[in-house]
Protein backbone atom coordinates (compact mmCIF):
# COMPACT_ATOMS: atom_id res chain seq x y z
CA UNK A 1 0.00 0.00 0.00
CA UNK A 2 1.04 3.35 -1.03
CA UNK A 3 0.25 6.31 1.58
CA UNK A 4 3.03 8.48 1.58
CA UNK A 5 1.67 12.20 1.54
CA UNK A 6 2.69 13.68 -2.09
CA UNK A 7 1.82 16.73 -3.45
CA UNK A 8 -1.55 16.78 -5.62
CA UNK A 9 -1.40 19.94 -7.29
CA UNK A 10 0.56 20.45 -11.18
CA UNK A 11 0.56 23.58 -12.62
CA UNK A 12 -2.13 24.57 -15.41
CA UNK A 13 -3.74 21.26 -17.15
CA UNK A 14 -3.53 17.34 -16.95
CA UNK A 15 -1.88 16.24 -19.90
CA UNK A 16 -3.74 13.40 -21.52
CA UNK A 17 -0.69 11.59 -22.39
CA UNK A 18 0.70 12.17 -18.33
CA UNK A 19 -2.88 9.93 -18.02
CA UNK A 20 -1.57 7.21 -20.35
CA UNK A 21 2.15 7.01 -18.78
CA UNK A 22 0.58 6.64 -15.38
CA UNK A 23 -1.85 3.84 -16.60
CA UNK A 24 1.88 2.30 -18.29
CA UNK A 25 3.80 2.61 -15.45
CA UNK A 26 1.02 -0.25 -13.04
CA UNK A 27 2.18 -3.04 -16.11
CA UNK A 28 4.61 -3.96 -13.36
CA UNK A 29 2.32 -3.94 -10.88
CA UNK A 30 1.10 -7.18 -11.59
CA UNK A 31 -1.57 -8.07 -8.69
CA UNK A 32 -3.46 -5.48 -10.08
CA UNK A 33 -7.00 -6.53 -11.61
CA UNK A 34 -8.96 -3.24 -12.14
CA UNK A 35 -8.32 0.47 -12.44
CA UNK A 36 -10.95 3.39 -11.90
CA UNK A 37 -10.26 6.75 -12.91
CA UNK A 38 -11.90 10.16 -13.11
CA UNK A 39 -11.26 12.86 -15.08
CA UNK A 40 -12.74 16.36 -14.33
CA UNK A 41 -13.17 18.47 -17.70
CA UNK A 42 -13.10 22.00 -18.02
CA UNK A 43 -16.98 22.77 -19.53
CA UNK A 44 -17.80 25.56 -21.77
CA UNK A 45 -20.41 26.67 -19.90
CA UNK A 46 -22.74 29.93 -20.71
CA UNK A 47 -23.17 32.17 -17.41
CA UNK A 48 -25.50 35.36 -18.04
CA UNK A 49 -24.84 34.79 -21.92
CA UNK A 50 -21.07 34.94 -21.23
CA UNK A 51 -19.26 31.93 -22.83
CA UNK A 52 -16.02 30.16 -19.70
CA UNK A 53 -13.33 30.30 -21.58
CA UNK A 54 -10.97 28.73 -18.67
CA UNK A 55 -10.83 28.46 -15.08
CA UNK A 56 -8.09 29.96 -13.27
CA UNK A 57 -7.59 27.40 -9.83
CA UNK A 58 -6.16 28.78 -6.54
CA UNK A 59 -6.01 26.91 -3.33
CA UNK A 60 -4.68 27.15 0.18
CA UNK A 61 -2.11 24.73 -0.20
CA UNK A 62 -1.14 23.66 3.19
CA UNK A 63 -4.82 23.07 4.07
CA UNK A 64 -5.57 20.82 1.05
CA UNK A 65 -2.34 18.73 1.52
CA UNK A 66 -3.17 17.84 4.77
CA UNK A 67 -6.93 17.53 3.77
CA UNK A 68 -5.57 15.09 1.07
CA UNK A 69 -4.07 13.08 3.08
CA UNK A 70 -6.84 12.48 5.73
CA UNK A 71 -8.81 11.64 2.45
CA UNK A 72 -6.62 9.41 1.52
CA UNK A 73 -5.90 7.61 4.59
CA UNK A 74 -9.84 7.01 4.96
CA UNK A 75 -10.07 5.97 1.85
CA UNK A 76 -6.84 3.03 2.30
CA UNK A 77 -8.27 1.85 5.72
CA UNK A 78 -12.01 1.18 3.68
CA UNK A 79 -10.96 -0.23 0.62
CA UNK A 80 -8.61 -2.82 -0.11
CA UNK A 81 -6.59 -0.60 -2.80
CA UNK A 82 -3.83 -1.13 -4.50
CA UNK A 83 -2.52 2.39 -5.21
CA UNK A 84 -4.09 6.01 -5.51
CA UNK A 85 -2.79 8.42 -7.72
CA UNK A 86 -4.45 12.20 -7.40
CA UNK A 87 -3.74 15.55 -9.52
CA UNK A 88 -5.41 18.65 -9.13
CA UNK A 89 -4.56 21.71 -11.68
CA UNK A 90 -3.28 25.23 -10.31
CA UNK A 91 -3.40 28.25 -12.48
CA UNK A 92 -4.87 29.07 -15.73
CA UNK A 93 -6.97 25.36 -17.26
CA UNK A 94 -9.07 25.97 -20.48
CA UNK A 95 -12.01 24.84 -21.89
CA UNK A 96 -11.75 21.23 -22.99
CA UNK A 97 -8.87 20.44 -20.71
CA UNK A 98 -8.31 18.08 -17.75
CA UNK A 99 -8.18 19.45 -14.15
CA UNK A 100 -8.60 16.78 -11.80
CA UNK A 101 -7.43 13.39 -12.38
CA UNK A 102 -7.81 10.51 -9.85
CA UNK A 103 -6.86 7.61 -10.44
CA UNK A 104 -7.15 4.09 -8.22
CA UNK A 105 -6.30 0.75 -8.47
CA UNK A 106 -7.33 -2.27 -6.74
CA UNK A 107 -7.05 -6.75 -7.01
CA UNK A 108 -10.91 -5.93 -7.46
CA UNK A 109 -13.08 -3.79 -9.61
CA UNK A 110 -15.71 -3.12 -6.97
CA UNK A 111 -12.78 -1.66 -4.52
CA UNK A 112 -11.33 0.54 -7.53
CA UNK A 113 -14.59 1.82 -8.82
CA UNK A 114 -15.98 2.75 -5.49
CA UNK A 115 -12.84 4.08 -3.96
CA UNK A 116 -12.39 6.35 -6.78
CA UNK A 117 -16.13 7.71 -6.76
CA UNK A 118 -15.57 8.15 -2.81
CA UNK A 119 -12.47 10.23 -3.42
CA UNK A 120 -13.69 12.12 -6.48
CA UNK A 121 -16.72 13.47 -4.13
CA UNK A 122 -14.78 14.24 -0.89
CA UNK A 123 -11.92 16.30 -2.72
CA UNK A 124 -15.31 18.30 -4.71
CA UNK A 125 -16.86 18.80 -1.15
CA UNK A 126 -13.41 19.24 1.23
CA UNK A 127 -10.41 20.36 -1.08
CA UNK A 128 -10.39 23.96 -0.51
CA UNK A 129 -9.92 25.06 -3.85
CA UNK A 130 -11.21 27.57 -5.89
CA UNK A 131 -12.15 27.75 -9.75
CA UNK A 132 -12.52 31.32 -11.27
CA UNK A 133 -14.30 30.97 -14.77
CA UNK A 134 -12.62 33.49 -17.31
CA UNK A 135 -15.06 34.65 -20.05
CA UNK A 136 -13.90 35.24 -23.41
CA UNK A 137 -13.71 39.20 -22.57
CA UNK A 138 -11.46 38.55 -19.06
CA UNK A 139 -14.02 39.04 -16.51
CA UNK A 140 -14.54 36.16 -14.33
CA UNK A 141 -16.96 34.45 -12.14
CA UNK A 142 -16.19 32.24 -9.11
CA UNK A 143 -17.46 28.58 -9.48
CA UNK A 144 -19.31 27.15 -6.55
CA UNK A 145 -19.07 22.82 -6.83
CA UNK A 146 -23.30 21.76 -6.38
CA UNK B 1 -2.25 40.92 19.36
CA UNK B 2 -2.23 41.23 15.80
CA UNK B 3 -3.28 38.47 13.66
CA UNK B 4 -2.35 37.56 10.35
CA UNK B 5 -5.63 36.15 8.29
CA UNK B 6 -5.67 34.34 4.35
CA UNK B 7 -8.42 35.42 2.60
CA UNK B 8 -9.14 33.22 -0.68
CA UNK B 9 -11.45 33.16 -4.07
CA UNK B 10 -14.19 36.41 -3.97
CA UNK B 11 -13.38 37.37 -0.89
CA UNK B 12 -9.82 38.61 -1.53
CA UNK B 13 -11.58 39.85 -4.24
CA UNK B 14 -13.46 42.24 -1.44
CA UNK B 15 -10.34 42.76 0.49
CA UNK B 16 -7.94 43.49 -2.61
CA UNK B 17 -5.57 41.40 -0.83
CA UNK B 18 -5.30 37.46 -0.08
CA UNK B 19 -3.81 38.51 4.11
CA UNK B 20 -5.04 41.06 6.27
CA UNK B 21 -3.88 41.98 9.42
CA UNK B 22 -6.06 42.62 12.48
CA UNK B 23 -5.96 43.72 15.64
CA UNK B 24 -6.84 43.29 19.07
CA UNK B 25 -9.31 39.69 18.71
CA UNK B 26 -9.52 37.14 20.85
CA UNK B 27 -11.49 34.54 19.36
CA UNK B 28 -12.89 33.64 15.86
CA UNK B 29 -16.08 36.00 16.25
CA UNK B 30 -14.62 38.77 17.57
CA UNK B 31 -12.70 38.52 14.22
CA UNK B 32 -15.12 38.08 12.24
CA UNK B 33 -17.02 40.94 13.18
CA UNK B 34 -14.22 43.42 12.77
CA UNK B 35 -13.43 41.80 9.41
CA UNK B 36 -17.72 42.94 8.44
CA UNK B 37 -16.95 45.74 10.17
CA UNK B 38 -13.95 46.73 8.20
CA UNK B 39 -15.37 45.23 4.78
CA UNK B 40 -19.10 44.89 4.57
CA UNK B 41 -19.13 43.60 1.33
CA UNK B 42 -18.08 40.48 2.91
CA UNK B 43 -20.93 40.13 4.35
CA UNK B 44 -22.98 39.27 1.57
CA UNK B 45 -20.82 36.04 1.20
CA UNK B 46 -20.98 32.56 2.16
CA UNK B 47 -17.66 31.40 3.91
CA UNK B 48 -16.45 28.97 6.43
CA UNK B 49 -13.21 29.76 9.16
CA UNK B 50 -10.32 27.92 9.24
CA UNK B 51 -8.09 27.78 12.21
CA UNK B 52 -5.00 25.66 12.54
CA UNK B 53 -5.63 24.73 9.00
CA UNK B 54 -8.93 22.69 10.50
CA UNK B 55 -12.29 23.82 9.48
CA UNK B 56 -13.96 25.54 12.68
CA UNK B 57 -18.02 25.65 13.70
CA UNK B 58 -18.24 27.32 17.27
CA UNK B 59 -16.59 30.28 18.34
CA UNK B 60 -13.34 29.48 18.95
CA UNK B 61 -9.91 31.32 21.22
CA UNK B 62 -7.06 32.47 19.05
CA UNK B 63 -3.43 33.33 19.95
CA UNK B 64 -0.93 35.11 18.07
CA UNK B 65 0.17 31.47 16.48
CA UNK B 66 -3.15 30.76 15.13
CA UNK B 67 -3.37 30.34 11.29
CA UNK B 68 -6.44 31.64 9.90
CA UNK B 69 -8.27 31.54 7.02
CA UNK B 70 -11.73 32.24 5.75
CA UNK B 71 -12.72 30.05 3.36
CA UNK B 72 -15.47 30.53 0.26
CA UNK B 73 -17.09 27.69 -0.80
CA UNK B 74 -14.85 25.35 -2.58
CA UNK B 75 -15.12 24.67 -6.44
CA UNK B 76 -11.97 22.00 -6.89
CA UNK B 77 -12.17 19.47 -9.20
CA UNK C 1 -25.26 11.08 -28.28
CA UNK C 2 -22.92 8.75 -30.39
CA UNK C 3 -24.91 5.53 -30.46
CA UNK C 4 -23.88 4.18 -33.71
CA UNK C 5 -22.79 0.16 -33.39
CA UNK C 6 -19.04 -0.41 -33.56
CA UNK C 7 -16.91 -3.44 -33.25
CA UNK C 8 -15.54 -3.13 -29.34
CA UNK C 9 -13.18 -5.78 -30.21
CA UNK C 10 -8.92 -5.40 -30.73
CA UNK C 11 -6.85 -7.96 -31.28
CA UNK C 12 -4.31 -8.38 -27.89
CA UNK C 13 -3.51 -6.23 -25.30
CA UNK C 14 -5.38 -2.39 -25.32
CA UNK C 15 -2.26 -0.36 -25.05
CA UNK C 16 -1.70 1.93 -22.17
CA UNK C 17 -0.85 5.20 -24.84
CA UNK C 18 -4.41 4.25 -26.91
CA UNK C 19 -6.23 5.14 -23.54
CA UNK C 20 -4.32 8.76 -23.44
CA UNK C 21 -5.40 8.96 -26.83
CA UNK C 22 -8.97 8.24 -26.75
CA UNK C 23 -8.85 10.87 -23.90
CA UNK C 24 -7.25 14.15 -25.23
CA UNK C 25 -9.67 13.54 -28.62
CA UNK C 26 -12.52 14.60 -26.50
CA UNK C 27 -11.15 18.02 -25.66
CA UNK C 28 -13.04 19.55 -28.46
CA UNK C 29 -15.93 18.57 -26.72
CA UNK C 30 -16.39 21.06 -25.31
CA UNK C 31 -19.97 20.50 -23.05
CA UNK C 32 -17.87 17.16 -21.43
CA UNK C 33 -17.47 18.03 -17.94
CA UNK C 34 -16.36 15.02 -16.49
CA UNK C 35 -14.99 11.65 -17.99
CA UNK C 36 -15.10 8.01 -16.38
CA UNK C 37 -12.62 5.19 -17.23
CA UNK C 38 -12.73 1.65 -16.16
CA UNK C 39 -10.04 -0.70 -16.92
CA UNK C 40 -9.43 -4.41 -16.88
CA UNK C 41 -5.95 -5.43 -16.41
CA UNK C 42 -4.65 -9.16 -16.45
CA UNK C 43 -3.43 -10.08 -12.90
CA UNK C 44 -0.63 -13.00 -12.07
CA UNK C 45 -3.22 -15.02 -10.20
CA UNK C 46 -1.58 -18.30 -8.68
CA UNK C 47 -4.17 -21.30 -9.47
CA UNK C 48 -3.04 -24.61 -7.68
CA UNK C 49 0.77 -23.05 -7.57
CA UNK C 50 0.69 -22.61 -11.26
CA UNK C 51 1.31 -18.85 -11.75
CA UNK C 52 -0.94 -16.78 -14.62
CA UNK C 53 0.99 -15.50 -17.61
CA UNK C 54 -1.80 -14.62 -19.67
CA UNK C 55 -5.31 -14.83 -20.81
CA UNK C 56 -6.71 -15.68 -24.25
CA UNK C 57 -9.78 -14.72 -25.07
CA UNK C 58 -12.52 -15.77 -27.33
CA UNK C 59 -15.80 -14.59 -28.05
CA UNK C 60 -18.99 -15.52 -30.07
CA UNK C 61 -18.76 -11.90 -32.09
CA UNK C 62 -22.02 -12.03 -33.70
CA UNK C 63 -24.35 -11.99 -30.59
CA UNK C 64 -21.28 -9.68 -28.58
CA UNK C 65 -21.81 -6.91 -30.87
CA UNK C 66 -25.77 -7.38 -30.54
CA UNK C 67 -25.51 -7.88 -27.03
CA UNK C 68 -23.02 -4.74 -27.22
CA UNK C 69 -25.71 -2.38 -29.13
CA UNK C 70 -28.08 -3.60 -26.76
CA UNK C 71 -26.03 -2.10 -23.15
CA UNK C 72 -24.69 0.66 -25.25
CA UNK C 73 -28.77 1.77 -25.87
CA UNK C 74 -29.56 0.98 -22.34
CA UNK C 75 -27.19 2.83 -21.18
CA UNK C 76 -27.68 6.24 -22.91
CA UNK C 77 -31.23 5.97 -22.68
CA UNK C 78 -30.88 5.81 -18.85
CA UNK C 79 -27.58 7.98 -18.25
CA UNK C 80 -27.12 11.55 -19.78
CA UNK C 81 -24.07 10.82 -22.20
CA UNK C 82 -22.26 12.78 -24.21
CA UNK C 83 -20.10 9.50 -25.34
CA UNK C 84 -19.49 5.90 -24.68
CA UNK C 85 -16.53 3.97 -25.99
CA UNK C 86 -16.01 -0.01 -24.97
CA UNK C 87 -12.87 -2.02 -26.25
CA UNK C 88 -12.42 -5.48 -25.44
CA UNK C 89 -8.94 -7.15 -25.91
CA UNK C 90 -9.48 -10.93 -27.96
CA UNK C 91 -6.28 -13.53 -28.18
CA UNK C 92 -3.37 -12.98 -25.99
CA UNK C 93 -3.12 -10.51 -23.66
CA UNK C 94 -0.08 -10.76 -20.92
CA UNK C 95 0.18 -10.04 -17.05
CA UNK C 96 0.28 -6.62 -16.12
CA UNK C 97 -1.52 -5.61 -19.49
CA UNK C 98 -5.26 -4.11 -20.14
CA UNK C 99 -8.01 -6.57 -21.22
CA UNK C 100 -10.36 -3.93 -21.01
CA UNK C 101 -11.41 -0.27 -21.21
CA UNK C 102 -14.81 1.21 -20.84
CA UNK C 103 -14.94 5.45 -21.34
CA UNK C 104 -18.09 7.60 -20.59
CA UNK C 105 -18.36 11.29 -20.61
CA UNK C 106 -21.34 13.40 -19.57
CA UNK C 107 -21.72 16.85 -18.59
CA UNK C 108 -21.52 16.06 -15.02
CA UNK C 109 -19.80 13.21 -12.81
CA UNK C 110 -22.47 11.30 -11.62
CA UNK C 111 -24.10 10.07 -14.80
CA UNK C 112 -20.39 9.66 -16.12
CA UNK C 113 -19.65 7.00 -13.04
CA UNK C 114 -22.88 5.52 -13.00
CA UNK C 115 -23.00 4.96 -16.33
CA UNK C 116 -18.87 3.33 -16.70
CA UNK C 117 -19.72 1.42 -13.37
CA UNK C 118 -23.28 -0.01 -14.83
CA UNK C 119 -21.57 -0.50 -18.45
CA UNK C 120 -18.64 -3.03 -17.10
CA UNK C 121 -21.26 -4.45 -14.43
CA UNK C 122 -23.24 -5.65 -17.75
CA UNK C 123 -19.89 -6.38 -20.06
CA UNK C 124 -18.85 -8.85 -17.13
CA UNK C 125 -22.16 -10.70 -16.81
CA UNK C 126 -23.27 -10.48 -20.42
CA UNK C 127 -21.22 -10.52 -23.21
CA UNK C 128 -20.03 -13.38 -24.26
CA UNK C 129 -16.41 -13.78 -23.84
CA UNK C 130 -14.08 -16.32 -22.58
CA UNK C 131 -10.94 -15.98 -21.00
CA UNK C 132 -9.04 -19.03 -20.81
CA UNK C 133 -5.86 -18.21 -18.17
CA UNK C 134 -2.73 -19.35 -19.51
CA UNK C 135 0.41 -20.91 -16.71
CA UNK C 136 3.57 -20.63 -17.37
CA UNK C 137 3.94 -24.15 -18.44
CA UNK C 138 1.13 -23.67 -21.38
CA UNK C 139 -1.87 -25.61 -19.22
CA UNK C 140 -4.51 -23.53 -18.73
CA UNK C 141 -7.41 -23.02 -16.85
CA UNK C 142 -11.01 -21.59 -18.02
CA UNK C 143 -11.77 -18.55 -15.72
CA UNK C 144 -15.21 -17.34 -14.48
CA UNK C 145 -16.35 -14.06 -14.05
CA UNK C 146 -17.63 -13.53 -9.96
CA UNK D 1 -32.69 -32.25 -40.34
CA UNK D 2 -28.98 -31.25 -40.11
CA UNK D 3 -28.36 -28.32 -37.63
CA UNK D 4 -24.58 -26.87 -36.92
CA UNK D 5 -24.15 -25.64 -33.42
CA UNK D 6 -21.55 -23.11 -32.34
CA UNK D 7 -19.68 -24.54 -29.04
CA UNK D 8 -16.89 -21.86 -26.95
CA UNK D 9 -14.68 -21.43 -23.95
CA UNK D 10 -13.92 -25.38 -22.52
CA UNK D 11 -17.21 -27.19 -24.28
CA UNK D 12 -14.71 -27.02 -27.38
CA UNK D 13 -12.15 -28.49 -25.35
CA UNK D 14 -14.93 -31.62 -24.58
CA UNK D 15 -15.61 -31.70 -28.06
CA UNK D 16 -12.50 -31.07 -30.31
CA UNK D 17 -14.57 -28.48 -32.45
CA UNK D 18 -15.83 -24.89 -32.27
CA UNK D 19 -18.65 -26.43 -34.89
CA UNK D 20 -20.47 -29.99 -34.32
CA UNK D 21 -23.49 -31.20 -37.02
CA UNK D 22 -26.77 -32.34 -34.95
CA UNK D 23 -28.83 -34.88 -37.11
CA UNK D 24 -32.90 -35.33 -36.22
CA UNK D 25 -33.58 -32.49 -33.60
CA UNK D 26 -36.65 -30.06 -33.06
CA UNK D 27 -36.15 -28.21 -29.99
CA UNK D 28 -33.28 -27.26 -28.01
CA UNK D 29 -33.87 -30.21 -24.95
CA UNK D 30 -33.60 -32.90 -27.51
CA UNK D 31 -30.66 -31.13 -29.32
CA UNK D 32 -29.07 -30.72 -25.49
CA UNK D 33 -29.81 -34.53 -24.79
CA UNK D 34 -28.70 -35.57 -28.65
CA UNK D 35 -24.87 -33.93 -27.48
CA UNK D 36 -24.99 -34.80 -23.91
CA UNK D 37 -25.20 -38.51 -25.85
CA UNK D 38 -22.13 -38.14 -27.68
CA UNK D 39 -20.17 -36.03 -25.63
CA UNK D 40 -20.84 -37.27 -21.90
CA UNK D 41 -18.26 -34.93 -20.02
CA UNK D 42 -20.28 -31.82 -21.39
CA UNK D 43 -22.96 -32.56 -18.47
CA UNK D 44 -19.88 -31.41 -16.05
CA UNK D 45 -20.11 -28.04 -17.63
CA UNK D 46 -22.55 -25.51 -16.82
CA UNK D 47 -23.61 -23.50 -19.64
CA UNK D 48 -26.50 -21.95 -21.63
CA UNK D 49 -28.39 -22.14 -24.67
CA UNK D 50 -28.32 -19.29 -27.20
CA UNK D 51 -30.89 -19.40 -30.19
CA UNK D 52 -30.67 -16.68 -32.95
CA UNK D 53 -27.92 -14.81 -30.70
CA UNK D 54 -30.38 -14.49 -27.46
CA UNK D 55 -29.92 -16.64 -24.09
CA UNK D 56 -33.27 -19.02 -24.31
CA UNK D 57 -34.35 -20.34 -20.92
CA UNK D 58 -37.17 -22.80 -22.44
CA UNK D 59 -37.35 -25.41 -24.40
CA UNK D 60 -37.64 -23.86 -28.03
CA UNK D 61 -38.29 -24.82 -31.59
CA UNK D 62 -35.27 -25.02 -34.60
CA UNK D 63 -35.58 -24.37 -37.75
CA UNK D 64 -32.98 -25.46 -40.20
CA UNK D 65 -31.81 -21.86 -40.23
CA UNK D 66 -31.62 -21.52 -36.38
CA UNK D 67 -28.47 -20.40 -35.39
CA UNK D 68 -27.70 -22.52 -31.93
CA UNK D 69 -24.51 -21.98 -29.54
CA UNK D 70 -23.53 -23.39 -26.32
CA UNK D 71 -22.13 -20.76 -24.18
CA UNK D 72 -19.88 -21.98 -21.27
CA UNK D 73 -20.04 -18.91 -18.12
CA UNK D 74 -18.59 -15.70 -19.40
CA UNK D 75 -15.56 -14.38 -18.20
CA UNK D 76 -14.90 -11.32 -20.31
CA UNK D 77 -13.22 -7.96 -18.78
Amino acid sequence: MEKKPKNIFISGPVPAAFVGDSIQKHSTKTDIGAHSIFLGQVRDDVIEDKKVMAIDYTTYEEMASETMNEIREAIFQKYQLTCMHVYHSLGRVKVGEISLFVFTSSKHRKAAIQACEETVERIKGELPVWGKEVFEDETYHWKENS
Amino acid sequence: MPLTVSLFGQLSDITGSNIIEVENVIDTNSLINNIKERFPLIKDNKFAVAVDKKIIRENTLLTEQSLVALLPPFSGG
